[in-house]
């Protein structure tokens, strides 16, 4: 299944992209989660949530979405 | 005034002052408020390890963002007898002393102004995808946290 | 800005955007403030009997009025940690649509600002010696009523 | 002793008078409220408070000030 991740703010930066997209074979967040990082080293330390089509989800929530975004703490206003 | 889409609620960056009188000079034709609150958080020029910001960078989930405004709008709608409602935030850089959101609510009385504005500030705090890089003067930066 | 001395809160007639607009701007310099709150009472189009509001005439027991003002302001400042605070009270006709009560309250954090904006509007509404003579649009009027 | 009464907002409609001077051997609130009563019909009826120097007092206090005032129902904001 192809995704497109999305990345803000400090998460960003760890990145070093705001998007991309990916082809996975992962069910779960959590096992997307797995894949980022190893891919992505820095996130390990990162405090952040996980949206799926704009909605916030649990890490054992089903992967259904085509946008994932990573979320760092929201420091809006 | 209620708006049943999501509508973009962000400026590039700061919000004027002109424009928030500006905004206000507007409502002069509803004859039916009483009483309007106005929230503005301004970029505080705070000093952090001996550093001082100079400005913050905000960027956001655009999409998600604007859904949750008008989440928060719809529910604000709901809970308390408000005539108008507007919300206002920054994207790109504002300056200390600038202003990056301004919200903005009226109402027949006085009695619902001040608990619909709190609740509204609250959940933008809280539920909102909008990220602050804290600009230091030295062009270093951290990332800004709600408290 | 804490000001020791009773100052004129009156203004006479409407208070107008471009007055609040440039107040907000001005307090851009202030640095240390992250959270504005501001109530404006603005002059509402009531129906009562058949008969609208076109307008209200205030009045005021002044020297009285500026030192319940002053004790309302020394008594935030107390309470609250606000950096700044002002008051503007209209006198004499105001025109529905038009602004009547200016209240706006800074400080360095948004917490204690809805907070502080309430209890002076409160305290306004309730200890200050001001009389509003609503006018009719035939001219006739009748005393308004706090509620 | 000599006091200056003030009126305002319908109280001075019924007083047709926004301020005057008089004379009184009063000693209390009350007492001047008799007087004002009898000189002002209008006045019965009507829902006020009084001020005295500037401070509202109840009925009973003593006249010590030589400004007093009878303030309707406040109605500011």
């Amino acid at each position: 299944m192809r995704i497109t991740l999305k990345y803000f703010g400090q998460i960003a930066e760890v990145t070093e992209k705001q998007e991309e997209q990916i082809d996975i074979e992962a069910q779960v967040i959590a096992e997307l989660l797995e894949l980022l990082y190893s891919k992505y080293e820095g996130l390990k330390s990162k405090d952040f949530q996980v949206a799926q089509n704009q909605e916030l989800v649990i890490n054992t929530a089903e992967i259904t979405g085509a946008e994932i975004a990573l979320l760092p703490p929201f420091s809006g206003g | 005034m209620q708006n049943k889409k999501p509508k973009n609620v962000f400026q590039q960056g700061a919000i004027s002052s002109e424009f928030i009188g500006n905004s206000i000079y507007k409502h002069q034709t509803k004859t039916s408020i009483g009483a309007h609150n106005i929230f503005l958080g301004q970029v505080r020029a705070d000093e952090i390890d001996g550093k001082t910001v100079a400005a913050i960078e905000y960027t956001a989930y655009e999409a998600m963002a604007n859904q949750k405004f008008h989440e928060i709008r719809e529910s604000a709608f709901e809970k308390f007898d408000l005539t108008c409602m507007h919300i206002y935030h920054s994207l790109g850089a504002v300056n200390v002393g600038e202003i990056c959101l301004f919200v903005f609510v009226s109402s027949p009385r006085r009695n619902v102004v001040f608990e619909a504005l709190e609740f509204i500030v609250e959940a933008i705090k809280a539920d909102v995808p909008v990220f602050g890089k804290e600009i230091f003067e030295d062009e270093s930066h951290q990332w800004k946290v709600n408290s």
